[in-house]
């Protein structure tokens, strides 16, 4: 009996012990690489250096354009980086290291999501005021669009995730991701973008918020799955 | 056969209407060394490849110790290395920290079996360069590391040796002997000429696909 | 074992490709007749002897192409859906066909539905376009469509693109709820009901009931298109096995 | 019947653009689904049937 | 003397042949990979899609944007495929083939970008009035933002060039091209932008599609030649 | 040393401050076969970059038929063929598609020729098939095709036996032998024992760096 437990327990030990070496990779190679880190960052900023220069550099005109444009950007952002997810991994051969590991495979892509998105959709959210500056969002707006990206862009990640594993092992996967992911994240957007219109004309924007987690927590619950199931579809042709 | 390890039964595989293999049956013991021979195109990589289970492209039967290998996946899993034609080693990343994440995908091994191991192929003293400047034969061996960390029993080689110099496929050699005689199998490709002193097995799929030059 | 008792039998003659064929087979002639005679019989209806409506004009006639091609949209969406879950708990083979073949039919509607009310927004709206919550929720299907189909295309192996696409659908159909109901709250928030559809009037029979022929007739129409693809799928996929090649020598 | 004259269902209370535009594509839509099938179905009949012979031949 | 014309024209047959066989290649692999071809067009619908979403449907607001947003997405789509135009030939071992050619790199250059921009700035031009229409921008404005589109965007993909060039080497490549970049881009975007708006609001615009064109020929000359020194330097360590 | 094809004087080349060779000097004459050797990581790759123009992280003297290279660089080229680690071939390309891109690289090779080195090195009947479909061996082969169709004295080759299977090696031995009478001149590396029948010199970089198991 005790037996038992202490090898459920090891188990569990040895699970959050792979959780935890994924996201410590992830996170080096991030570094190491430097683009992953610092291109949502410059994507960003292109954006807004790029929109008052061609739209129009009037402050009045760019904050009712700034809620949208942020949000616009960052799923952007987050949808270019996506493809990237599983493909260096695939091309190098881990990704089939991976699929023939005895521990469940949804633990992994769970640390790699998690990684992805705290250098993509966290570094966006922490950055979004500088935006908001850049495009005169107005100073009421800007804990809402931070809220809303912190609630939303993980919901990105995963559902990006779900795009990348269905396409990893095809030579075509960079066009489809975003044909396949982007009808699935209009959602998110739209709550995003009304939840910071909302704090920008001091409605309540609770009730935003509470969908973007809701959206979240199904993500959560269900993505992992269905991104196993995908790489494993998609890897064994 | 339930005291062999691996029984594959009646196997067929085409690749774009060209049949690489058809009914192709044989089974492994433990303590066998079984090379796949061929030409060029021959179905090697297929063939490896459907056995670790990462293709799904064939008919017919695999069991592993008796039961069909589907049902037993996570088992399976637990008493396979596979090494494949791709290295699986991250170029931005030193040997020893590929290896950490190599050793906690496959639970319980420390990390002083990691710098034991690098030492044995060789990479002493490169632990820590990261691997895109190291050579195409280094790279290769931060890979074979693995080969020295594993416990599994059953080891599924594809290619192993290229870009390997003289002293290291003797090393190597001598390890999947050493690995045979502690019970384990062995299955793999190489187009060198093996040169493992005990019995070898193989296995030829020359007659149907492949290059004939 | 135990648990397949509860399943109608039929459900695993349907999981055989030759039975699936076969029956097939047999329906295809009725539907295609059911097809034909609403179709043709709804078209004549709607087009010469349905009133006018007295907002519209005869443009309101749009309608009876416009709604059985956004209905039947919608409902193909569904198929797949139910066919790709059947698919991956199930491991039947036919269910991805069906997936597979309902696809670009459902694609085809959508892109009539969208065609035509973009064709009638123009006289009513003014304009070819606008962003309207069930405007674009149809664009977003079509998106939704355009995927699988992209995806079903993209992957050589037929059983792994059947997979995929089914998991892609599932995924869609968890979504499809979402998006209705955040597209629609969207629009009524940013633009109260400037351009709303017209809500269902209360239409005078000589009107809904031509309408009714002409969904009837779409859905048949979906029957026969989606059985002649199922075809020519069940015997690309069984071509290797003993009866496919007995049909063919036999043709 | 709501119309007196052809040509008035022709012009369909100057609409007539509109209503026969949605109406030829309705009838290419349906045509294409219908079409599309028929040609597949004969040229993987045909195909396979040279498969079968040519195999038939090998042996 | 006629041994010598003789060459040198069948020099200049070969040099012609080098370049129409670029071309075909890079089309060739455009096609068969479809995502070069389809990317630009996915991202030019995104936006199109995204925009009216997040920031607001209203076509009066909606029109007003236009001119800026459809530059702003044809530079950005353009920005982001250039990072693969040498990459794949690094990564496979083309690009030290072409290093080791006794021909003269521009011509091959050239014909990569030219291949490049007609599935990338080429395809923009050609959706651009789709996405005017989605985007309400005013029937007078098409001519204008085709134009401006056509002169301006073999600009971007020729200064685009010279960034990848000189990235190609780097695992950072993706990050660094966007910076050295984007600062070229800022003259085509605003000169583009504005003769959009000048079309939309009746003014003439002769002298923006002037000023567009002089910097094409200026990247036409320079470019090639600063494309072909910064391969070779990068791929010199 | 103008009747050498190819000098090399006192090169020194470093690489993250580990010294891979110094004072190293030979010259290639007409219709030699000159194999680099040395362990995994010895600089062997490196020096036929250096040798071929590619990298310029050296110090030291190269000529090129008693001409300093860097000033007879087009030359140079014209009579140079490099293979390279990575193949050059394009996955979504076929292999004649892939050739005849090489060809118009290299003027004045016609289409027939390639299908016939297409043949010779047994892709026959793969010529039209994309190339990510082909075996790892198969993919080799294609850029192997490049020696059959080139006409330059020297040929550079870093490794070209990698995944080739037996009978592939000894036709490519075959031919390189055949150049070298035809007078050409051939420096290769392999880990492959060569089989060559003919002399070939071999120069060695084991003395300092690399790994030593
Ligand atoms: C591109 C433009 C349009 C799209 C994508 C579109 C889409 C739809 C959809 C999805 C439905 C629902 C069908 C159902 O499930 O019952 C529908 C119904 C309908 N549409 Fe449209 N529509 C468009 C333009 C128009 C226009 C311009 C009109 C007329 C002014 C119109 C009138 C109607 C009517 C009367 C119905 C039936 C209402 C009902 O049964 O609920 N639509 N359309
Ligand atoms: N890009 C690089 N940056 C720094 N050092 C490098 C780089 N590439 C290679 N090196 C170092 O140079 C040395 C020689 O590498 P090289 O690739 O020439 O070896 P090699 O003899 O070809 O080996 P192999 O037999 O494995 O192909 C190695 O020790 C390696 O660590
Ligand atoms: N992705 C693929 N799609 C279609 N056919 C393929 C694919 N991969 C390989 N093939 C075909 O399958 C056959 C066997 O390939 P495989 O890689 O198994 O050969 P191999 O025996 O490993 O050869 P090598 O010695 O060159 O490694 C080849 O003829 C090849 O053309
Ligand atoms: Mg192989
Ligand atoms: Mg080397």
């Amino acid at each position: 009996m005790t037996m038992q437990t202490n090898s459920v327990e090891s188990q569990r030990q040895s699970l959050s012990g792979l959780f935890w070496a994924t996201c410590r990779r992830e996170y080096l190679l991030s570094f190491r690489r430097k683009s992953d880190l610092v291109n949502p960052l410059i994507f960003f900023l292109m954006v807004a250096t790029l929109f008052p220069l061609g739209v129009s550099p009037e402050p009045g005109f760019l904050s009712q354009l700034a809620p949208g444009v942020v949000w616009v950007a960052a799923l952007l952002a987050t949808l270019l980086s996506m493809d990237a997810l599983f493909r260096s991994d695939y091309e190098d051969g881990s990704l089939e290291q991976l699929l023939l590991s005895p521990q469940p495979l949804f633990v992994v892509v769970l640390a790699k999501v998690l990684a992805h998105w705290s250098v993509t959709g966290l570094a966006l959210t922490l950055m979004a005021p500088l935006l908001g500056v850049m495009l005169f969002l107005p100073a009421d707006g800007m804990p809402g669009l931070m809220l809303s990206l912190l609630l939303g862009t993980p919901t990105l990640s995963l559902v990006g995730a779900i795009g990348a594993a269905l396409t990893v092992g095809l030579r075509k996967g960079g066009v489809l991701i975003s044909l396949l992911v982007l009808p699935l994240y209009i959602p998110v957007l739209i709550f995003g973008s009304s939840a910071v219109q909302a704090a920008v004309t001091g409605l309540p924007l609770g009730g935003y918020l509470a969908l973007l987690g809701a959206l979240l927590a199904l993500a959560l619950g269900l993505a992992p799955l269905a991104i196993s199931a995908a790489l494993r579809i998609s890897m064994s042709s | 056969m339930a005291d062999q390890l691996l029984t594959v039964q009646n196997l067929f595989c085409e690749r774009d209407d060209r049949i690489l293999f058809s009914r192709l049956g044989f089974a492994i013991a433990p303590g066998e060394i079984v090379q796949i021979e061929g030409q060029n195109g021959s179905g090697k990589t297929t063939l490896l490849r459907i056995l670790s289970g990462l293709s799904r492209n064939y008919e017919g039967d695999i069991f592993w110790r008796g039961e069909p290998v589907g049902e037993v996946r996570e088992e399976f899993c637990r008493n396979l290395l596979y090494f494949g034609h791709q290295a699986g080693v991250k170029a931005v990343l030193s040997p020893q920290e590929n290896l950490r994440w190599y050793a906690a995908l496959s639970p319980a091994i420390d990390a002083e079996a990691i710098d034991h191991a690098l030492e044995q192929v060789g990479l002493r003293g490169y632990e820590d360069v990261p691997c895109h400047s190291l050579s195409a034969g280094q790279n290769r061996r931060v890979s074979l590391a693995r080969l020295y960390l594993s416990r599994a029993p059953l080891w599924i080689l594809d290619e192993p040796f290229t870009a390997i110099d003289k002293k290291g496929v003797a090393a190597k050699e001598n390890l999947l002997l050493k690995h045979a005689q502690q019970g384990g199998s062995v299955i793999l490709t190489t187009h060198h000429e093996l040169g493992i002193r005990g019995p070898v097995r193989k296995i030829n799929l020359d007659q149907c696909a492949g290059t004939s030059v | 074992m135990a648990e397949k008792k509860w399943m109608p039998r039929w459900f695993y003659q349907l999981a055989s490709p030759r039975w699936c064929y076969q029956i097939t087979g047999k329906l295809l002639p009725w539907f295609a007749l059911v097809a034909g005679l609403s179709l043709i019989g709804g078209t004549l209806w709607a087009l010469m002897f349905a009133p006018a409506d007295y907002q519209q004009g005869n443009s309101f006639r749009i309608i009876y192409l416009h709604v059985p091609a956004a209905i039947l949209a919608q409902s193909a969406y569904m198929l797949m859906a139910v066919a790709g879950a059947i698919a991956l708990i199930w491991k039947m083979k036919v269910a991805d066909m069906v997936l597979k073949s309902a696809a670009p039919i459902g694609a085809s509607m959508a892109v009539l539905a969208l065609a035509t009310g973009a064709i009638w927004g123009k006289p009513t709206w003014g304009s070819w376009w606008v962003w309207d919550a069930r405007l674009t929720s149809m664009l977003i299907l079509f998106f939704l469509y355009l995927g699988v189909m992209a995806l079903n295309s993209a992957i050589e192996n037929e059983s792994t693109a059947a997979q995929a696409s089914a998991v892609l659908s599932l995924v869609g159909v968890v979504n499809i709820p979402i998006i209705k109901y955040s597209v629609e709250w969207w629009n009524t928030l940013h633009q109260p009901a400037t351009f709303k559809l017209t809500e269902k009037p209360a239409m005078p029979a000589e009107m809904w009931v031509p309408l009714l022929v002409m969904v009837v007739g779409f859905y048949c129409l979906f029957a026969v298109s989606l059985m002649m693809r199922l075809r020519n799928e069940i015997v690309w996929r069984e071509r290797r096995t003993g009866w496919v090649r007995e049909l063919l020598s036999k043709q | 019947m709501s119309f007196s004259s052809f040509s008035e269902f022709l012009a369909m209370g100057g609409h007539g653009l509109y209503v026969w535009l949605s109406y030829g594509l309705g009838v290419a839509v349906i045509l294409i689904n219908l079409v599309l099938p028929w040609l597949q179905r004969n040229r993987l009949l045909a195909e396979q049937k040279r498969r079968l012979r040519r195999e038939e031949g090998v042996q």
